[in-house]
């Protein structure tokens, strides 16, 4: 499987490191709601078809990356720098 | 000034090793420069923080990813969305060090921390095509570009610094397993240590 | 005379095997059941049966969207072991190795558990005191656990490395000798032509599509042949949990999909005896009665649903196979295949009534499915029968990531690929 | 030479004869044999012994999809078993040896294990061995003596257990094109994608380029096919942007177009070059992939069809042309299809007598009847061979047979032969194209599967993908090339084909029944009874055919059994094949040596990680330990003294004057940037924004549900300038940890974080005299209570070196930790060593570093196991009440905060013995009487400063249990005795030595 890296192209799969589901949102830092906390930290949508996710380009050059990825064919159909699209909900600090 | 001791210690064994049929197929050296330094820029200053490092070097450097450029003094290569690995003289710190201000991004000495291993001759593709998943062949990885990738567990910043010839720093605590892999990796070519 | 025994068998050869009946019918579905239990696998029927077994409830239909035993019952790599840290784990695992002992007697059905022994290979001193730690908490929770030195293992078990060159030296290890293997498909056929034989209907190639409902209560399902009501439904579809979560309107649940990829060598003679994992890495292997060295290591690590895995993890496995025994790189592998796993936030499965009013769910088995089994089985009927847990699965709630009462057995916190 | 060689050569050079051994009898055979043509030359027909009856078995095949002829090489560096004859070049000194009998291969004892053949149906063993119910042989006992012998039987070769010297190597391959199979297709493909400027790779499993043109007997232009093939092959070899891998078997198809293949490099014997590997795994990302495998010929079932002598068709031509081997002197052809017509003319070129030739079609095509005529004899149409006799094949029984009905009648006719040509017609290769993803498509007419529609960029060509002539392999490759090349299909003239007109399509005949036990499986014994019992007993879905019976489970993966098996529950069921439906054909496509898949890390599992100070330790004695891939000493023993004798001196030197430790591989973070240290109080618990510049901080980090992550000390060394360290084991994932909120969850903050951990050198200073040893060789700066006070940061020189001072203490002693350039940390330790000799420095290690750590109460990975919380290690002062941190939102969760959590306390042996870690605590019991647990030893020591056995413990209730009794209990250790809960701070609970 190839992942491909904004900064280093197509890579190996090898060369990266899966963070996982992609939509969820952080709540505020300040918040309390636990509920929200809890959906954050433990909730998956688990899609079989079309999954955002996080890979860390670990063996290259680190960049964080939001792929688009098929979980049924493993057919990649996109990807962004994850620094595009900060995950933080509520407002910024 | 204190001399630098080379982490490679016994590993490193000048002269010629492996299938010497066809003669070496590549040179191994380890040209650790005196200073090695990762600079790294904020969101939306690459640019100039490849003009700051051009200026500070004399380097032609673009900000493109994988560019490089390379110079008699000093080389440097993308290495990251926002980095830069750069080597130099004993004055490139200090250098770099007036031409990044903080609002362009940050310079992180990294002099003892990296360790340059260079594999030179007609088999060197042969030879970095067994430790790499990347594609070393001319049209791929233009002379002067830079690839961060990774050998199984050590991380690699490669640079091509010629057309038969490659650059490649490595952590220092993996430099003498890594070159021991390397020179494994040579013995089908036939390779030269060379100091 | 039993319907399988040495008599039966020579009774059958001698009129030419022509009169063995199916294991089981191919039932069609009825309109309505008492409990409908989703999945064909070995959790599924295994709940069939001790439904119909221990509780009475024989209006039972098993649907299985595919062929019986199609999922993770038949793609691991067929470990049966109780060697958990967990007093939660080691209590709920002991008691299946118990029903594990005499369970080719309880289904009449020769599930081949072999107690061979499980040794977990320890390779520095932190590791040797964790895996101590471990072993103890087995014997003050009930369960067996021997500590060999280096020595005792060097002379148990042939091929494992013992050179100075070794990367991680062996210091000792950890076994449980009542540990083992059993064949993993006889499970499925075992539980299945049991359940069958107490009335269960089992459906094959029947998918579920979509649960009936009153209100928020759940009162059957939708299938590929048809609505099907039923007093209680559960779920035991590990590796689609997300999916039927999905149908029934839950959109977020604490589960990923996985894809952990097994591995067979060519059939050799005997090689070697015990269940030997690696902890230099992640790999157990053992070998069948065939003869093939079976083994595997970590999930490949991303969301799949595919049942196919990828090449670094093929390699990484096998560079573990031969740091642990350098003379098989002369073996050769024969087949790969992938499962799908579920694999749940904290590593330990989720057996409990709910989430929806009349759902019962059974999911969550990240690895350990296999050797849960008969426990599974046994206490999620327990569950569904008297809609209250058993004690072995009363820890095993979907709550308890609300309330921080996680099971987790590797210390890895909400990562799935790491449990 | 031979009786058995042909008066044509082939593609075998005789001039040159090469020595091997079978079974310890040496033979003899020549450059081009492979083991299997050349125990053909020397008329051995009988090569193994079956899977489960033990019957005598030859040769099935000439190639990949052998099922019988399985050895076990012995000349190798090391026993290989199971492979096959058909896929061993030949070479001199060769040495094999036969499998799975006893005492020999000629008389196999395990061969009587057929007299019980009814009794050991499909899945006999579900069915009994299950032993009584009650007394000794209860449980599982009365299996497991059952499955003992059982196992034994099993299996196929002996594996060694000596280590395997052999080299593997891998490689990483990048093209536009490759192509699988070197065919006539594939060799069309090759060329045409070339021509189009595309890089491309050519693979071919075989030696020798050409595939069916080896042996086919056809002329292609103006030259026999071979020919043409092999100056294709040249041709291509020598293109500039072409790279042609023989012996290299394409195995696996992944995502992404990667594929997998296996090149025999030098597989044999040391005496190559050196540094040549014995396999080369190859690792190919393909922009397009051509697929020109080919296709496999199966057999038809019927009684007797396992003897040996009974091949396929294809393989008894291939041995005649491609190797001059006849296969038998007397030979029968048994065929469904015109294409065993061919086999016969050429096996009677070659010199062999085709005694007949037994077709089960009532008509055939003209081209067919020519070619019977060529082997001169007349086809028995609407027959079929029903039985056959002899250990080695002797005679076989024809009978009129209904190809409609599928009825055998009439009176057996026997005619005696020594080999038997099947054919049952051929299937497409299509593996690879399975594995990519896709359902095969069922075409009537060649009554086989096709290759699924592609799922990802591949192209097929050739035989693969349903050409039933060369002349169609030819265009179809070379519009298959042009296509992966992004060209349209060529209109130019192809060269010509001379080959006879044969009719494609066989008889939908795959089983003749009869009575007698006809294999469908070779390898694994399985019958075509054992498929209509799993039939019977419902097990009629594929997997469960193929799981029931074992059937395609052998080693050849049912390359020859699939479909007639197929076939044979289509039949039971009454439905079409297609309806049946196909497994899914997984990775590799043939067996691959697991040395081969570890490649380069068959020698270097994991590289080795290296302190700038490792050679020192090593050349002072240090034994080394493992910590996670560095090496770190564990003790720096002395002659005679035991592990714990060196730790106790070691330690105690520390307590009474002056240590060092080598703590480099602490991880080391450089967290830079405006926003830096707003980042770090998100990030620790506690506040690092209010450190002031040039002091350290000791700092906890939680996960986000709460659970401690990692500790270590920030230091600042500049406003936007810190110097985080971490673990050492936690080093990595505390780097990801920065990064990921870094890159995904505050992408806006101006942070850069680096890892430096290979940066620095740093050795720990210990113990009362360690100022004393730092004032004799710092300079530049001052290292008194003023000028460096507790976490204190100071830059100076040691032996010229620039130095980087903390006064920090893991020990609780006086003590600093100096950092230098890793390039310099030899240096620096050194001149350390030299400053404290007046004050008898003393180096230590891992264990000694442990037992002041355990005296101190300090936590390390032992209680931070990714369980316990910051209160569980009484660190609740950490926790800032000011700000949110990573970990607040969720750590004080209900159970997280119970109080019968595992919490942190001493623990102090009572009787005078050593506590292990890892022993569990218990309020009552005995070794015979457990008692429960109520938690456990993290880590324990001798502690030379209370002179008592001590440890760390996590146990229920923690604090609220100090000064109580309890028990140490160890069952696996043989351990159990008085201990006493005390406070974790065991030695100097005031710290007053350490701000001393």
């Amino acid at each position: 499987m190839l992942i491909p890296c904004p900064h280093c192209g197509p890579r190996d799969v090898q060369e990266f490191s899966y963070q996982g589901d992609a939509t969820r949102k952080r709540p505020d830092p300040a918040s309390t709601d636990v509920h929200a906390w809890h959906a954050y930290v433990y909730d998956r949508p688990n899609p079989a078809g079309p999954h955002r996710e996080y890979w860390q380009h670990i063996g290259g050059c680190r960049a964080h990356i939001v792929v688009e990825r098929d979980t049924l064919s493993h057919e990649v159909l996109g990807a962004a720098f994850a620094s595009d699209l900060s995950n933080q909900g509520g407002t910024r600090p | 000034m204190v001399e630098r001791i080379s982490p490679l210690g016994a590993a490193f064994r000048p002269g010629r090793h492996g299938n010497l049929t066809a003669g070496p197929g590549v040179q191994l050296a380890e040209v650790t420069p005196p200073a090695i330094v990762e600079a790294a820029a904020w969101p939306g200053q690459k640019e100039a923080l490849a003009r700051a490092v051009a200026g500070a070097t004399g380097l032609a450097l673009s900000a493109l990813p994988n560019a490089g450029a390379v110079g008699e003094q000093a080389t440097a290569f993308s290495i990251g969305p926002h980095r830069f690995l750069v080597t130099g003289g004993d004055d490139l710190t200090a250098r770099l060090t007036e031409a990044v201000p903080l609002e362009t991004g940050t310079l992180t000495d990294l002099s003892h921390g990296r360790i340059a291993l260079r594999v030179a001759g007609p088999r060197a593709e042969w030879v970095l095509s067994k430790l790499f998943a990347i594609d070393f062949a001319a049209a791929a990885f233009p002379v002067a570009e830079g690839r961060a990738t990774a050998h199984h567990d050590v991380l690699a910043q490669i640079q091509r610094t010629g057309p038969d010839r490659f650059d490649l720093f490595v952590f220092r605590s993996l430099a003498r397993a890594f070159w021991e892999s390397l020179c494994a990796a040579s013995e089908e070519a036939g390779y030269e240590v060379v100091r | 005379m039993a319907e399988y025994s040495a008599l039966s068998l020579l009774k059958n050869a001698l009129s030419g095997n022509r009169d063995w009946r199916p294991a089981w019918r191919k039932a069609e579905p009825k309109p309505a059941y008492d409990v409908v239990i989703v999945g064909g696998g070995g959790h599924g029927l295994a709940t069939a049966y001790y439904l119909a077994r221990e509780h009475g409830i024989a209006r039972v239909a098993v649907l299985e969207k595919g062929w019986l035993g199609s999922g993770n019952i038949g793609r691991n790599t067929t470990i049966v072991r109780s060697n958990y840290l967990l007093p939660e784990s080691i209590r709920f695992y002991d008691f299946s190795v118990k029903l594990w002992e005499n369970l080719s007697h309880a289904l009449n059905y020769n599930v081949m558990f072999s107690q061979r022994g499980i040794l977990n290979l320890a390779h520095s001193p932190a590791q040797a005191d964790e895996y101590i730690r471990r072993g103890n908490a087995m014997r003050h929770g009930g369960g067996d656990a021997v500590w060999l030195t280096r020595h005792e293992i060097a002379r148990r078990v042939p091929g494992i490395d013992f050179s100075p060159r070794a990367r991680f030296p062996v210091v000792g290890g950890l076994l449980q000798p009542r540990a083992g293997t059993a064949r993993h498909d006889a499970v499925a056929w075992g539980y299945a032509r049991a359940a069958d034989r107490l009335g269960v209907d089992i459906v094959e190639n029947c998918e579920v599509t979509g649960f009936l409902r009153e209100g928020d209560r759940i009162t059957g399902v939708a299938t590929t042949r048809g609505d099907i009501r039923a007093g209680k439904v559960a779920l035991a579809v590990a590796g689609s949990t997300s999916r039927l979560m999905r149908m029934a309107g839950i959109e977020r649940f604490p589960i990923e999909s996985h894809v952990l990829q097994a591995f067979v060598t060519e059939a050799v003679k005997p090689y070697v005896d015990c269940v030997v994992t690696f902890g230099g890495g992640h790999l157990y292997m053992s070998q069948s009665d065939k003869g093939g060295l079976v083994f595997g290591g970590d999930l490949d690590g991303y969301n799949s649903y595919a049942q196919r895995g990828n090449l670094p993890l093929v390699k990484e496995v096998m560079s573990e196979m031969v740091a642990m025994f350098p003379a098989t790189a002369r073996l050769r592998l024969l087949r790969s295949w992938g499962g799908v796993m579920d694999m749940s936030m904290d590593g330990s499965p989720i057996i409990t009534r709910g989430p929806l009013p009349g759902m019962y769910l059974n999911c969550g088995w990240c690895y350990g499915g296999f050797k849960a089994t008969p426990a599974s089985g046994f206490s999620f009927a327990w569950t569904i029968a008297k809609d209250e847990p058993h004690p072995i699965n009363a820890p095993f709630t979907l709550s308890r990531f609300e309330r921080g009462a996680v099971i987790d057995e590797k210390g890895q916190g909400p990562t799935p690929k790491l449990h | 030479m031979s009786p058995r060689r042909a008066a044509s050569t082939g593609l075998v050079d005789r001039s040159q004869a090469l020595r091997f051994t079978f079974d310890g009898r040496t033979y003899s055979g020549h450059p081009g044999d492979t083991l299997a043509s050349a125990l053909l030359a020397n008329g051995i027909t009988l090569v193994g012994r079956s899977f489960k009856y033990h019957r005598p078995r030859g040769i099935f095949t000439a190639g990949v999809d052998e099922p019988n002829a399985l050895v076990t090489v012995l000349s190798g560096d090391g026993r290989e078993p199971n492979i096959p004859a058909t896929q061993i070049e030949l070479y001199e000194g060769l040495e094999v040896e036969s499998q799975n009998r006893f005492p020999s291969l000629e008389y196999d004892l395990g061969a009587l294990g057929q007299l019980a053949g009814p009794l050991l149906s499909a899945g006999f063993y579900y069915k009994t061995f299950m032993g009584p119910v009650f007394g000794p042989l209860k449980g599982t006992r009365f299996w497991m003596i059952c499955e003992h012998a059982i196992r034994r039987a099993a299996g196929l070769g002996r594996a060694g257990y000596e280590k395997d010297p052999a080299r593997y190597e891998e490689m990483n391959a990048f093209c536009d094109v490759l192509v699988v199979g070197a065919g006539p297709a594939g060799l069309m493909a090759a060329e045409a994608a070339a021509k189009a400027g595309r890089r491309v790779i050519l693979a071919e499993q075989e030696p020798k380029a050409g595939g069916s043109a080896l042996w086919s007997g056809e002329m292609i232009g103006t030259r026999p096919a071979h020919q043409w093939a092999q100056a294709m092959a040249e041709k291509l070899a020598a293109t500039e942007n072409v790279r042609f891998l023989p012996r290299t078997t394409v195995w696996g198809y992944y995502d992404g177009n990667t594929l997998a293949a296996l090149e025999r490099v030098a597989d044999r014997p040391s005496g190559t070059a050196k540094g040549l590997p014995r396999l080369r795994l190859w690792n190919i990302r393909a922009g397009k992939v051509v697929l020109a495998t080919g296709s496999l010929e199966r057999p038809v079932v019927f009684p007797g069809n396992d003897r040996p002598g009974v091949m396929l068709a294809g393989a008894a031509e291939r041995y005649a042309r491609q190797y001059g081997v006849l296969p038998g002197e007397r030979i029968a052809v048994f065929t469904n299809n015109d294409g065993a017509y061919r086999a016969a003319a050429a096996l009677r070129k070659a010199g062999a007598g085709v005694v007949a030739i037994v077709d089960v079609r009532p008509e055939i095509s003209d081209a067919a009847r020519a070619l019977a005529q060529e082997a001169g004899v007349e086809p028995l149409l609407g027959h079929a061979v029903t039985g056959t006799a002899g250990k080695r094949l002797t005679r076989i029984t024809i009978q009129r047979f209904d190809a409609a009905t599928g009825r055998v009648s009439g009176d057996g006719r026997p005619v005696d032969v020594d080999c038997l040509a099947v054919s049952g017609g051929w299937s497409p290769t299509i593996h690879l194209a399975s594995q990519a993803g896709g359902k095969p498509v069922w075409d009537e007419a060649l009554h086989a599967f096709l290759p699924p529609s592609p799922m990802q960029p591949w192209v097929g060509a050739g035989a693969f993908a349903g050409a039933k002539t060369t002349v169609e392999a030819l265009s179809t490759g070379r519009d298959a090339g042009l296509a992966a090349a992004g060209k349209k299909p060529s209109r130019a003239r192809l060269p010509a084909v001379t080959a006879p007109a044969l009719d494609p399509a066989p008889a939908p005949v795959l089983e003749i029944k009869a009575a007698g036990k006809a294999f469908v499986d070779l390898q694994n014994d399985v019958t075509a009874e054992d498929v209509r019992l799993a039939h019977r007993e419902g097990f009629i879905s594929v997997e469960h055919l193929k799981r029931y019976t074992t059937l395609g489970m052998a080693t050849d993966q049912g390359k020859t059994s699939n479909l007639p098996g197929l076939a044979i529950m289509a039949d039971a069921r009454g439905l079409p094949i297609p309806e049946v439906g196909t497994t899914r054909f997984r990775p590799p496509f043939s067996p691959v040596s697991i040395g081969a898949l570890a490649a380069d890390r068959h020698r270097h599992f994991k590289p080795d990680r290296l302190t700038p100070m490792h050679d020192w330790h090593v050349g002072h004695g240090a034994r080394m330990m493992e910590a996670g891939l560095w090496h770190r000493p564990m003790i720096y023993g002395q002659p005679g003294e035991t592990v714990e004798q060196a730790y106790i001196r070691e330690a105690a030197a520390v307590r009474r004057s002056v240590g060092i430790c080598d703590v480099s591989t602490l991880g080391k973070i450089a967290v830079k940037g405006p926003d830096a240290a707003e980042f770090l109080d998100r990030v620790y618990t506690n506040t690092f924004s209010t450190l002031p510049i040039g002091k350290a901080r000791y700092g906890l980090m939680l996960r986000e549900d709460g659970i401690v992550l990692d500790d270590g000390t920030t230091w600042r060394l500049g406003a936007h300038d810190f110097l985080m360290t971490t673990t050492t084991a936690n080093a990595g994932k505390v780097m990801q940890h920065l990064e990921y909120f870094l890159d995904a969850v505050w992408p806006h903050l101006k942070v850069h974080v680096t890892s430096v951990t290979d940066q620095w050198a740093g050795a720990a200073v210990a113990g009362p005299d360690a100022r004393r040893v730092l004032e004799a060789c710092v300079t530049g700066t001052g290292v008194d209570n003023v000028a460096l006070p507790f976490m204190g940061i100071v830059h100076g020189r040691i032996a010229g070196a620039p130095v980087m001072i903390c006064r920090l203490s893991f020990s609780g002693e006086l003590a600093y930790e100096v950092y230098c350039g890793a390039g310099h940390g030899a240096h620096v330790w050194e001149a350390l060593m030299d400053a404290g000799e007046p004050f008898a420095i003393t180096p230590y290690g891992m264990e000694a570093l442990g037992a002041l750590r355990i005296e101190k109460g300090h936590v390390t990975g032992a209680e931070i196991d990714g369980r316990t919380t910051a209160r569980d290690l009484y660190l609740d002062g950490m926790l800032s009440k000011k700000k949110p941190f990573i970990g607040s939102a969720l750590m004080d969760r209900e159970s997280l905060i119970d109080k019968n959590r595992l919490r942190l306390v001493g623990i102090v042996s009572l009787d005078g013995q050593p506590l292990g870690g890892g022993a569990h605590v218990v309020e009552k019991g005995s070794l015979d009487e457990l008692g429960a647990s109520i938690g456990h030893i993290t880590a324990a020591c001798y502690s030379p400063a209370l002179e008592r056995h001590i440890g760390l413990a996590l146990v229920k209730g923690g604090k609220s249990r100090h000064g109580t009794r309890a028990f140490v209990s160890d069952p696996l250790r043989k351990r159990f005795g008085p201990v006493e809960i005390v406070s974790h701070h065991f030695y100097d609970p005031e710290g007053r030595r350490m701000h001393g």
